[in-house]
């Protein structure tokens, strides 16, 4: 174990993948001189050379595209998107093409490719830049869809991704870059398809991932000075979704709240609380609430920004008025 | 390798930036000969060109020109019959397609390559085995002359499990990882940025050489509209991949002309805005087509050059099976009719006593045949077993895939 | 009323908002020469000419985009996009363009544009042209998003939407376009944000939209024989989603099931499941269960494509389970 | 009006197409003048030029051409003046952005236009009043040339309520519905589409004509290998859309340069894929930039020709004003340093006797204290109400429009 942060353990995921496989190469808008946006890849295209880093022109349905190819035949690009906004731009090769080709085609082409890309409010970048679109992903059979929220997960669903033979989507978080954690040395692998329950707790679960499950796992251990005793579920992995482990969750502790950095209407959050309520109907004591994203384009100002954005606050409250609604008290 | 500019008196040329001036014509040959009698492919070639009378003999505007009769004059016998007996294997199969439609054994869209057969022809002739195929949604014809078999063909199109897709894909998404067509595409121009993704993998993996292996991108003219076309084109021109993209302009993209839809409706011109060297050859002339290929395959194998070649020739049906074209003029369909490369081929070879009438009837008759069987085989053979939904879901398996059928719970909760 | 077709009652909407307002125009691909890839706009460009029925290139991108810059300057384009998987290549438009602009710019600009698009599976025509991503957009705040399921809501709804101010996007269905119903002559305009009860019942609510809600009132008409009576709301506005009109339902029945011809997971349905597990947490008797589609690339076959894709007899089967649960008998 | 054509020497041309050959160095006029003694606000200025030393007059590489000395001297010289006024307004204002960035007054993203000024004012002399304009995210010295108020400019890129977009949109979206400022977009790209509509709906309601409305689209060179470039450019022409697309060439985007992004890096050449007439011209020239433009937008009012014009400048600064840029070599930012229009034409338009020092003096110092009252301005402004979170969520309000914060539930369930 080392502590370091979500951006280094990206980089070290990178550069080792990169040399342990020949065929993974790194492409993107500005990765190798500029040494990325969020210096993600610094000092990857001096080691390893313009063959493996490769800067693309401002082109997104083209590279990501390009890297459908290139994976069709064989290598395993790692692409970076700027921002998960950005990849609107690319949908139709992610979603038409990258998701497709493997069923389409009868199985007998794989894409095995990953797109990085962080999402993420709050930093004043306005409506187009500060999107969290992620859902539109994990809503696509033929995709994979994953969410770190800590520096260990950044590694291991990195690597998992980047050894996955599908297209698999790697949401980064531009809130996250800079936090710190205890990595594993050596090779680590966090399987795709399975959330972590990160935090136990018996009287109330809460759901999130990304920035949002940091924000849950802070807050759960705020309120045990309340003798409030929350447990925490890290999706970690949109698609597949591991219902059962959230159900499971919601099933011994009989209530449930969802926080997601998305916008609350068809985000993310509907389908966790849909899936609560059918896997746990009967346990459950309370209506499962969301936490969400004020339903606007994002404005740039910074009092309207942050009243528009969950914050922990704002679970506290959800929680406690959940709490509440079933009468408990600690 | 003869190449367009050592036969003088070709069309075709390579041109490194597009001049300046007047929008040229298409370059066509015109060949005009007395037809030899109709047999029953060439009839069925006739019926193909919708209701008005097939082009006779006294049809003036065609007729070979020196050069072409030359052209001719020099490839092996055996190479131009096996050209034409590919030509009417696709003229033959997608007749057969569109009747198939009509009974609904075939379901979804179907395009077909009539008209197109010399193109289609020319183009995978030049294409090596070892080089890859990306098409579009009109691919019948690729796929038969890059050599699967057309009962497999015809299978996928029958939705069937021993389609060469597995009957996933349907007429529009013909894909043979052998053969390496890796896939016909319905979404336009979406072949295009993976096609140059391909180029880059041989790029990344091996040197370039006349060894080398290299990329062929097929597309419609409505095609070089789309995005994907500009930032495809210029990917390839800034890496220096081994690609030719390949513009099958058959003059409509549905019932849109090139030049309504294009400000530079010359398109093999577009490849200026990347530097990338453009050809444009009469895709009714399959020596030419094949010859203007094999060197644009040369420079972007041997010397990393990307190509843009257009194939210019014309659709002899409607966009799809369903489309009655009642948007074309009667002009146009005339026009269409009258350089049917199919009948135009065989006369010529029989006129230049190339093969005897007997030779071309034989191969017709084989071709009729061998796509009656691809027909037999289609309709005898099983559909996919709907227990094999979830067969592709992901190459990779991982835990909580979702394999649930309509009706099914998401998950399971009890009392 | 005359009863008419869905697609005439399309067309004759188009002509009679061309007529009434100048500033109203057709843009697409082959809706002019071609009449339209399904005929909607048959006869349009000969009366209307080419000016305000502008055939376009296949250019998603361009055209959807110069269809807000048009909007922008007071014109109300209305433009058709052949198929709504063919949407992808437009979306950076629609979601970070066409829903952005008026509140980006502080109110300053509208857009007062409508995008048609038919989705729909059942066609055999594979993978890439059989989607129902609506969630996509009823995902975006900015962006209103209309799908009626009868000839009667196609009038009111895409004359509303001509007349809005804002984007909107009018979710047609391939599958719906023969079908025919009572259309009220004359000036007939659906409120946008409404859903509609078409069937009253007491047992269960079926929540549905589109060709699902064409399926849903059938069933219910069918399970009468049973004696269930089953009540139907058709959304019609995905977005705003009139929450209070689906809760109050469920409150009534105490059961509800969704049925959506999209895939499950993130899909539509998913937000109506939050939605009444939430709103009408205390009145339900079983869980919110969902009918939708097989999570996997839609396959050509006709076998596997039907297998797929939800039925009428699905939804008999997930309502007399949801039933049976309850221990309700007729 | 005075054209490139009508001038001779002129650098700009326009060209129906493209002509092959090597790749032309942008035109540059180079100036060279023994340097006024530096007032507050050209110290300012030379402080913008990283740490390395301002050029001195024996800067050989400098120096005026006849030509581009004619040009000057056929100028009013209050004409002059007042275009070295709005350069040295847009370099005050881009400097003071950025302190006030650091400071963090300012928050997101901040592109700044330093070392583009004399593209800024030549554009936006040529356009009318009437016209449209569709920008980058790097647009502050367009809106403050359009003649918004630099206050209120100032106060977006602040957040405040005062701000051109009442603070929702911040430095990378300025919006001015009455100077017909369609906005800055941070979509690299995103602009040309609705520049082409707006065009479209010019053309829709009115004639051409030396008195029609047109469009002005900036883009950056990066932007032109995105796809809506070349879908927009096709739309134009087969349209014949009254618009004039800017390049505005500073060599870079981001940390990449022309030269590796793009397969024609001659730029204005990329109009031939849909026989747009190209233009090249000296982005650090201002009269030049302002004749190339004008005459580009006669040619779209009047002929419904589109244009694409190419303004060849410099980023003075990195990408944003958090970049340092450190991927560029020595010799780019000296040359960048060098050829910075600002204090170029300053002693310029002293050498020439066009104003003398003691005018350029005042002029720098007015436009300091406009640069600090708009500071000032933006300081005390309050910001937007939070109670106005959902004011602009629609522009026609319907039912059921979710109006909820965070911590609000979606709907209310009683037990
Ligand atoms: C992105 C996209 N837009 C629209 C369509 C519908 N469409 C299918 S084929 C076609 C015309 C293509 O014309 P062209 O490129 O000339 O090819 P051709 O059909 O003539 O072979 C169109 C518009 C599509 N499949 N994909
Ligand atoms: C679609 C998209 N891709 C990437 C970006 C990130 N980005 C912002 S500016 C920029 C460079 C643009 O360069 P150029 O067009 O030359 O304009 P300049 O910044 O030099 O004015 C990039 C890549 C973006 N905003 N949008
Ligand atoms: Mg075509
Ligand atoms: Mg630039």
């Amino acid at each position: 174990m080392t502590e370091i942060s979500y951006r280094q353990a990206l980089h070290d995921t990178l550069r080792a993948e990169m040399l342990r496989d020949e065929s993974v190469f790194l492409l993107g808008e500005e990765i190798g001189i500029f040494e990325g946006s969020y210096k993600i890849t610094a000092g990857l295209l001096q080691e390893f050379g313009p063959r493996r880093v490769r800067d693309t022109p401002i082109s997104e349905e083209g590279f990501v595209g390009a890297a459908v190819g290139a994976a069709m035949l064989g290598l395993r690009p790692v692409v970076e998107l700027m921002t998960i906004n950005f990849s609107l731009l690319a949908i139709d090769q992610i979603v038409n093409h990258a998701a497709k080709i493997h069923a389409m085609f009868g199985g007998q082409a794989s894409v095995p490719m990953v797109i990085r890309t962080p999402g993420g409010g709050g930093q004043q970048l306005g409506a187009t830049h500060s999107q969290n679109i992620e859902v539109y992903y994990a809503h696509i059979p033929g995709l994979k869809v994953v969410a770190p929220s800590t520096p260990a997960d950044a590694k291991g669903l990195l690597t998992a991704s980047i050894r996955d033979d599908d297209p698999v989507l790697v949401v980064e978080n531009l809130a996250l870059y800079n936090t710190k954690g205890d990595v594993p040395d050596g090779d680590h692998v966090t399987e795709i398809g399975t959330a972590a329950v990160t935090k136990e707790g018996t009287d109330l679960t809460v759901v999130a991932y990304s920035r949002a499950a940091a924000i849950a796992l802070d807050v759960a251990r705020r309120l045990e000075d309340e003798h409030i005793s929350v447990e925490v579920v890290d999706l970690r992995s949109l698609r597949p979704l591991d219902r059962e482990t959230i159900c499971a969750s919601v099933r011994k502790t009989t209530r449930a709240v969802v926080i997601e950095d998305d916008w609350l209407s068809y985000g993310i959050g509907a389908e966790i609380a849909a899936t609560i309520q059918e896997g746990a109907f009967y346990h459950l004591d309370a209506p499962v609430r969301r936490v969400a994203a004020a339903e606007v384009p994002l404005p740039y100002a910074k009092s309207l920004e942050q009243a528009a954005l969950p914050h922990a606050g704002d679970l506290v409250t959800v929680i406690h008025e959940t709490l509440d609604a079933t009468g408990f008290t600690p | 390798m003869a190449t367009p500019q050592e036969r003088p008196g070709r069309t075709a040329r390579v041109r490194a930036t597009p001049e300046p001036g007047a929008r040229p014509e298409a370059p066509k040959r015109r060949r005009s000969a007395p037809r030899a009698p109709a047999t029953p492919a060439v009839q069925a070639v006739q019926a193909a060109q919708a209701t008005t009378p097939p082009a006779t003999a006294a049809d003036t505007e065609t007729g070979p020109s020196a050069a072409a009769a030359a052209a001719l004059a020099a490839e092996p016998p055996q190479v131009l019959a096996d050209y034409y007996r590919q030509m009417v294997l696709v003229r033959v199969f997608e007749q057969r397609a569109a009747e198939m439609y009509t009974r609904a054994k075939i379901g979804g869209y179907c395009h077909l390559n009539l008209g197109e057969e010399a193109t289609v022809v020319g183009l995978m002739a030049a294409l090596e085995r070892r080089d890859y195929l990306f098409t579009t949604y009109r691919e019948h014809g690729y796929a038969l002359c890059r050599g699967i078999d057309p009962g497999r063909v015809m299978a996928e199109l029958f939705g069937k499990a021993t389609g060469v897709s597995g009957g996933w894909g349907g007429s529009m998404h013909l894909f043979d990882a052998g053969a390496r067509l890796l896939g016909g595409y319905g979404i336009v121009g979406g072949q295009i940025p993976p096609a140059t993704g391909a180029a880059l993998a041989i790029a990344y993996r091996s040197d370039p050489g006349e060894d080398a292996e290299a990329v062929m991108c097929l597309m419609g003219d409505g095609t070089t509209n789309i995005g994907a076309f500009h930032e495809s084109l210029n990917l390839a021109a800034i890496w220096s991949l081994p690609i030719v993209y390949v513009v099958v302009n058959n003059g409509l993209g549905m019932g849109t002309t090139v030049q309504a839809a294009s400000g530079e409706p010359e398109l093999s011109r577009r490849g200026a805005s990347y530097r990338i060297p453009g050809v444009r050859v009469d895709g009714d002339d399959v020596i030419a087509v094949r010859d203007a290929a094999r060197q644009a395959l040369h420079s972007a194998r041997a010397e990393r050059q990307p190509v843009l070649v257009e194939a210019v020739s014309s659709r002899l049906r409607g966009h799809s099976v369903v489309d009655p074209a009642r948007y074309r003029s009667a002009e146009d369909t005339e026009r269409a009719r009258r350089l049917d490369p199919v009948p135009t081929l065989r006369s010529h070879l029989i006129q230049a006593g190339v093969v005897d009438l007997a030779a071309v009837t034989a191969i017709e008759a084989e071709v009729e045949d061998v796509v009656a069987a691809a027909v037999a085989f289609a309709d005898e053979s099983p559909p996919p077993a709907v227990a094999d939904l979830f067969a592709h879901a992901y190459a990779t398996p991982v835990p909580n895939t979702p394999h649930r059928l309509p009706a099914d719970a998401v998950v399971v909760s009890e009392p």
